[in-house]
């Protein structure tokens, strides 16, 4: 099978791999929309929920990893409660991020940006460092004037911080990634 | 008789809403509710972290649990996120043996699965007497209208928080309800705020942020009453940008449950951190009698 | 003894896989075998010819005939052995098809296992015993329970038909739900006026006894004789003296909710629920009454001219003897409470698919009015909301109500014809529109009436000023959709009556996960149950429409009629018997028996022992195996018959 | 006269299988119907309900050299005597606790249920059951019962 226009035909082995990390299979959906209806989100999506969930029946890989709903979606368990067929939707669009961040789909990089300061925030310091994010973000990403409007009147609350606070077990946290960096390797 | 947790303050608690550690500590205090702060803490790795490498989140989040569990104390957290990120890994290694053996082989200190993981929300809502939030009442908060927004991850998933109903949530309601507030029908209360989204695409959050700002002022609110550092955030913070960008002129104070909590029992709105918020809130109740009461 | 073993090929079907020239060779060498052969198909009328021939030729007093599976040809060889002379419990099968050569590729392998199974027989039947099947007397009496559609037309038909009937309806009134709709798809006539003359023809035919405000307490018995306990529930009004003139309901002062008009509106504490009411007859609801509950009022006494009033009326148990059982109790709507999301019980102006046909009914609580129910305005945009209670796993109903795509059809046409400048959205998955001219039906509503069918499931609704927010997605534009309703109509599914279970119990059929009544078999036995005797009409056996639930009476009638044309039936021989030298009278097989088939028998010297009811005996064995001195045994599968078999298996 | 027993001289084992009339008994004919491909193993004795089953036969055909036994009625809640298949299961449980003070190991018996659609559900069974007894190999010890 085919989809006009596309190059790429059916990959079953990706869903199946999908499947068992969501524990059900994407057949269950019967295209209802109920996912889509509340979505708070679903006006940034270029796929709704439901599509996504059609795409995969139909082992479209590559469009489903391209997806910028993907990177939009805000895990919020809207869709996932309201599912007649008990699928969790929310959990699939996450499993699905991380692949298509593993396989260098990268729809929004601004958001990836953003996710990636986070992370080695905490592998820095153990801790968020506010401040610190929201420059290096700033920076990064050449948006300088990003949240700009907010700072001053941020920084006359007197809750930011300009230092990080860096915890004792920082060497613990550095091992957590760098374990799970090798771990990963020895895999592939 | 004094409940003991150990506390998982979050990073926001210690920056951003710090006002929620404040009052978070100064109510649990009132409720005989005693907290130990979890010595040397890490980040829980909120949404990017799981959203990067799902078992890092649960590595994260289980050397806290493991910390916890040498005070043989169950966790707490005020963040619903720094919650859901603690009790999904809990559960899971709880679940999964392999899982544990995993994830306890990246970390220096093995968690046993030892404890149990609440949300502050959780606690106020099953721990506590309501005749003892009763009790606790100075000023009632009488005439004050409140739309309790809970946002997504107070009331979902089903599984984290499983001691409400995730469509229909009511336990800020009834924590509320002592205190003499006057409980508005917020229909949006589980709506979502754009939650993290602030950092990178501030236009999606100023849409929800709209949306949920028009239907507190529809349903009259003077206040909306949160429990989550983001959702906070993101309707104080933000409000003035969403005024900016959508020409309305929205001026609604967002307060922490806590703060609303504290206010009733007699704190000051000094105390409580009032003033650090964006949207000032100056509908302090029996304002006069606050005076009279602190006077006592 | 003589054994004669017949070895089918039916066809290549054995034949292709099992040597049978074989298994007849070794069958030629097992005990008491003095004829074996085999053909190519038994079952043909050349084939019984030849066993049949054979019995007599060879003076045959056993057979065995090993081909298909006995529940394919038991029946036709053993009424072969009758026509032949012989006993026919005399005969046995041995399954070389269904469990052997259709699941066996290996030759070898198949004709051995054949071989076994035909000595199993061989040693089976050398065991076996005459049987005869006993006669027994049959009430020729139908009771029918619910007074639904589907009840009466199976009430009217078994009537006709030459039989009194005993009609038992737990409401106040028959009619079941179809009193309750407008109109009707597909032809939208009106409900009422088709089944108002029924509920009437009822009332006025004779060899009907109608029983409203009954119920059914208890049934023992079998086939042609089950005796029924039917509880006649305090009415606290004299029926014999009440005219249904309504003069105490005008001036009772307690309101309650209005079941019937599924609490759209209000009623009083003394009632009838709608003015065709049959029988047309109030009752009080104890509950309710204030002089029941505060011991003051007793207007209705003193407005009653005819004295009609008893305060005193206590339930009553009678009993009827009736030889088939109509089971007819039809459904419930789905309470959409469950749809929080929905706000259904929060939001006044959200409402279920049966109070809105109360709403446009013109006998109505509003008089056919479509009014908001919050503030009785005229709504405009009215949303509908298929599949609610149906069609959704998360919610524990995966089945499909069959009937609401077409009732939401219906209610589009209708609010069109109402209220000429509204606009109906219907949110649906699938349009299930199979039926005659149904589908053509659907076409009128989009095409004519202007129904606005969107393709998706609505995920909330919430209020928002006056108007409530309806969220849902168009799926095949791929968008979310906002729709700000006046009136918001939940069509909800269709589900058995709470009480289900308890009645299926009483009735000892079985009932499937929801609540339905099992039927016999799902293509070829759909109105017949389990228990003989006991038949199904209707809503309470799966969602179905009023055509199908007047086919299902018509069909239950005529299947009971069937039964009840015999004036004896034979019953089974395959029954336990009790050899009454070994029986100590313990009882312990009365205890576990589910039939109630065992009775206590006074020998001549005070000795009690135990004794089956043959005719109540269903053969399940269970008490042969309580009983702790092997007094008691099922025919035809006794210990010897079985050891026997365990021993030629695996001699 | 040549009686002399046939089951399967290639594998060693055998296999005797108690099926109630109504569910399973239909459920292994539906697995023939469909044509499911089965051990040739497996002999099937024909009862009318997994109630009716006296502890002894299964006892009895140990004793008389099956390697293992299969019980197989409706599903609980499914039978067509209402209640036979509980009383079934209550006795057949006590049993497998019983086997091994017999010297039988209780792996060789087994009850379930299979209802008249489950065709797959019993291919599966039968399969996997024969197999398991085909790695336990022929029962040695012969249990005496009177
Ligand atoms: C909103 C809606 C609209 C519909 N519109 C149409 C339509 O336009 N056209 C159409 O063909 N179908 C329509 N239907 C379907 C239709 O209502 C049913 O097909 C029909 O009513 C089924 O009839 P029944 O006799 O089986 O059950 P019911 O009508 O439910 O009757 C059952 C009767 O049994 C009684 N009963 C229940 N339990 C007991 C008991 N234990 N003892 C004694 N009595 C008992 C009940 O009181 C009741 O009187 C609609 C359904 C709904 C929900
Ligand atoms: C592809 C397909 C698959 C189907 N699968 C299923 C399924 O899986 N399950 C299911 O429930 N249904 C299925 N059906 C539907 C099913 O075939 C029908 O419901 C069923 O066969 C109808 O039975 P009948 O007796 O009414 O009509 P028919 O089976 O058509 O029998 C009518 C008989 O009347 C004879 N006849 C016609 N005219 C005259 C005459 N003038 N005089 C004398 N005799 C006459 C015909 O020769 C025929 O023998 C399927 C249908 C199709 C097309
Ligand atoms: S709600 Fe569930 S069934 Fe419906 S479209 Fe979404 S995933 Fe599919
Ligand atoms: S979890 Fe994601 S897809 Fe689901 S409703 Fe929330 S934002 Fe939309
Ligand atoms: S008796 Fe059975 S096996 Fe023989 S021909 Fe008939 S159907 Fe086939
Ligand atoms: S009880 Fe009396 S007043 Fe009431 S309806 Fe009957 S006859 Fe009329
Ligand atoms: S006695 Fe009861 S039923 Fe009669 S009028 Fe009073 S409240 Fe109504
Ligand atoms: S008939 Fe239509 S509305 Fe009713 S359950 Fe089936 S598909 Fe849904
Ligand atoms: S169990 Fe056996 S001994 Fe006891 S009463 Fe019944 S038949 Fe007689
Ligand atoms: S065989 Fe079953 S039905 Fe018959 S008497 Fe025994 S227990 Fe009762």
């Amino acid at each position: 099978m085919r989809l006009k226009g596309q190059t790429r035909t059916v990959d079953r082995e990706f869903v199946a791999e999908v499947e068992s990390e969501i524990d059900t299979a994407v057949a269950a959906c019967y295209q209802c929309g109920k996912c889509t209806a509340d979505c708070p989100l679903s006006f940034s999506f270029d796929y709704t929920p439901n599509q996504i969930l059609r795409l995969m029946q139909l082992g479209q890989k590559e469009m489903v990893l391209r997806s910028e709903s993907l990177w939009y979606c805000a895990t919020c368990y809207t869709c996932t409660i309201r599912c007649p067929k008990e699928i969790d939707i929310a959990k699939l669009m996450s499993v699905l991020l991380i692949k298509a961040r593993q396989e260098g789909y990268v729809a929004d990089h601004k958001i990836r940006l953003a996710q990636e300061t986070f992370v080695n925030s905490v592998a820095r310091y153990g801790r968020i460092f506010e401040a610190g994010l929201v420059g290096t973000y700033n920076l990064k990403s050449g948006d300088l004037f990003n949240n700009a409007d907010i700072g001053p009147r941020l920084l006359a609350t007197g809750k930011l911080r300009f230092l990080p606070h860096r915890i004792k077990g920082r060497r613990e946290i550095r091992k957590i990634f760098d374990r799970l960096r090798s771990s990963r390797k020895g895999k592939r | 008789m004094t409940i003991k947790y150990a506390y998982y303050p979050g990073c926001s608690l210690e920056s951003l809403a710090r006002e929620y550690n404040v009052s978070t500590r100064l109510v649990c205090q009132d409720l005989d509710i005693e907290l130990v702060e979890i010595p040397d803490w890490n980040c829980c790795g909120a949404a990017p972290a799981c959203q990067v490498d799902h078992m890092l989140s649960s590595a994260l989040s289980a050397r806290n649990l493991a910390l916890a569990e040498s005070f043989k104390l169950n966790v707490m957290a005020p963040c619903p996120k720094c919650f859901n990120r603690l009790k999904e890994a809990d559960l899971e290694m709880k679940d999964n043996p392999d899982h544990l053996r995993e994830i306890n082989n990246l970390l220096e200190k093995p968690y046993h699965k030892g404890v149990q993981v609440k949300s502050l929300l959780q606690v106020l809502y099953q721990d506590v007497d309501r005749e003892l939030i009763s009790c606790r009442v100075k000023i009632p908060l009488e005439g004050l209208r409140v739309a309790c927004y809970y946002g997504c991850m107070n009331a979902r998933p089903a599984d984290i928080n499983d001691f409400q109903n995730p469509e229909d949530p009511t336990s800020m309601e009834e924590i509320l309800a002592p205190l003499g507030a006057e409980l508005v029908d917020y229909p949006l209360k589980t709506y979502c705020c754009g939650a993290a989204f602030g950092l990178a695409r501030v236009d999606l959050v100023l849409r929800l942020a709209n949306e949920l700002l028009e239907m507190a002022t529809l349903v009259g609110a003077d206040v909306i009453a949160v429990a989550c550092p983001l959702c906070q955030q993101n309707l104080d913070l933000r409000q003035l940008q969403v005024n900016a960008r959508y020409g309305t002129r929205y001026n609604i104070p967002i307060l922490y449950l806590t703060q609303l909590m504290g206010l009733a029992f007699g704190h000051s709105s000094k105390e409580l951190w009032l003033d650090k918020h964006f949207v000032k809130f100056r509908k302090l109740p029996g304002a006069t009698q606050a005076v009279s009461s602190g006077a006592r | 003894m003589r054994i004669g073993v017949f070895v089918c090929h039916c066809g290549s079907n054995i034949a292709g896989t099992v040597d049978c020239p074989r298994v007849v060779e070794a069958a030629r060498g097992f005990p008491h075998v003095v004829y074996a052969t085999d053909y190519t198909y038994l079952c043909a009328e050349s084939g019984q010819d030849l066993i049949k021939t054979a019995i007599q030729e060879y003076s045959l007093d056993r057979v065995v005939v090993s081909s298909c599976s006995p529940k394919m040809h038991e029946e036709t060889f053993r009424r072969a052995a009758r026509q032949a002379g012989l006993n026919p419990y005399l005969v046995e099968m041995a399954n070389i098809r269904e469990q052997c050569s259709w699941i066996h590729s290996d030759k070898e392998a198949a004709t051995r296992k054949a071989i076994d199974l035909v000595r199993k027989g061989v040693f089976k039947v050398s065991r076996d015993q005459e049987l005869f099947p006993s006669f027994f007397k049959v009430n020729k009496d139908v009771l029918v329970i619910g007074g639904g559609i589907a009840g009466i037309q199976a009430a009217l038909d078994a009537a006709q038909g030459g039989h009194r009937v005993t009609l038992v309806e737990k409401d106040q009134t028959i009619g079941g739900n179809m009193a309750r709709l407008d109109k009707t798809f597909p032809t939208l006539d009106c409900s009422s006026c088709i089944l108002t003359p029924r509920m009437v023809d009822v009332a006025v035919n004779e060899s009907i006894e109608l029983l409203a405000y009954h119920e059914v307490e208890e049934v023992k018995g079998y086939v042609g004789n089950f005796d029924v306990k039917i509880r006649r529930k305090a009415t606290y009004v004299d029926w014999s003296k009440c005219t249904g003139c309504e003069e105490c309901v005008g001036k009772c002062p307690a309101r309650i909710y209005d079941k019937f008009n599924q609490g759209l509106g209000r009623t009083k504490a003394i009632s009838l629920p709608f003015p065709q009411a049959v029988p047309k007859k109030v009752t009080i609801k104890k509950d309710f009454c204030h002089f029941f509950l505060k011991g003051k009022c007793r207007v209705c006494e003193k407005v009653c001219q005819f004295e009609a009033i008893n305060f005193d009326d206590q339930d009553q148990i009678i009993e009827r003897k009736v030889g088939a059982i109509v089971v007819a109790t039809g459904y419930e709507a789905f309470d959409p409470i469950a749809y929080l999301e929905y706000g259904f019980g929060k939001y006044k102006d959200v409402i279920t698919s049966l109070q809105y046909e109360r709403m446009v009914s013109a006998s109505g609580p509003t008089m056919g009015h479509i009014k908001r129910p919050s503030d009785g305005e005229e709504p405009k945009t009215i949303v509908f909301i298929s599949c609610v209670g149906s069609r959704d796993r998360a919610k524990g109903r995966s089945y499909c109500s069959v009937a609401c795509c077409m009732a939401m059809a219906k209610q589009a046409i209708l609010t069109k014809e109402h209220i000429p400048d509204s606009t109906s959205y219907l949110f649906y998955i699938d349009i299930r529109a199979g039926g005659k001219g149904y589908e053509e039906f659907v076409d009128r509503a989009r095409e004519e009436y202007g129904a606005q069918y969107v393709r998706g499931r609505v995920s909330k609704i919430y209020q928002k000023g006056k108007k409530l927010v309806v969220k849902g997605t168009d799926t095949l534009l791929g968008m979310p959709i906002e729709i700000e309703a006046d009136l918001v109509v939940l069509a909800v599914g269709i589900a058995p009556p709470q009480d289900a279970p308890e009645l299926a119990q009483k009735l000892n059929i079985s009932y499937d996960q929801y609540g339905f009544f099992v039927e016999s078999h799902p293509k070829l036995r759909p109105v017949e149950t389990n228990t003989t005797g006991v038949f199904l009409a209707g809503a309470c056996q799966a969602p179905m429409d009023i055509p199908a639930s007047v086919a299902q009476g018509s069909a239950a009638a005529a299947k009971a009629l069937g039964l009840l044309a015999k004036d004896e039936l034979e019953a089974s021989p395959i029954v336990a018997s009790v050899e009454i030298k070994r029986c100590v009278g313990c009882f312990k097989c009365e205890a576990v028996c589910p039939f109630s088939a065992i009775q206590r028998q006074e020998l001549r010297d005070g000795i009690m022992v135990s004794n089956v009811i043959s005719t109540v005996c269903k053969g399940c064995g269970l008490c042969g195996v309580a009983c702790p001195t092997g007094a008691i045994k099922v025919n035809g599968f006794t210990d010897e018959q079985i050891l026997a078999e365990m021993e030629a298996l695996l001699l | 006269m040549d009686i002399s027993n046939t089951l399967d001289q290639k594998n060693g084992i055998k296999i005797v299988a108690f099926l109630c009339n109504w569910c399973s008994y239909g459920g292994a004919d539906a697995a023939g119907t469909a044509r499911l491909k089965q051990p040739p193993q497996v002999r099937i004795i024909r009862i009318p309900c997994s109630g009716w089953i006296n502890p002894l036969y299964p006892l009895k055909a140990f004793n008389e050299g099956a390697d293992g036994v299969l019980i197989s009625g409706c599903h609980p809640g499914d039978c067509h005597y209402a209640e036979g298949n509980y009383y079934a299961r209550r006795r057949l449980e006590v049993l497998g606790h019983f086997l091994p003070f017999m010297g039988i190991d209780p792996q060789r018996f087994r009850y379930s249920w299979i209802s008249a659609t489950e065709a797959q559900e019993w291919q599966a069974l039968i399969t996997e059951f024969t197999e398991k007894i085909r790695e336990l190999g022929p029962i040695k010890k012969h249990v005496e019962v009177s």
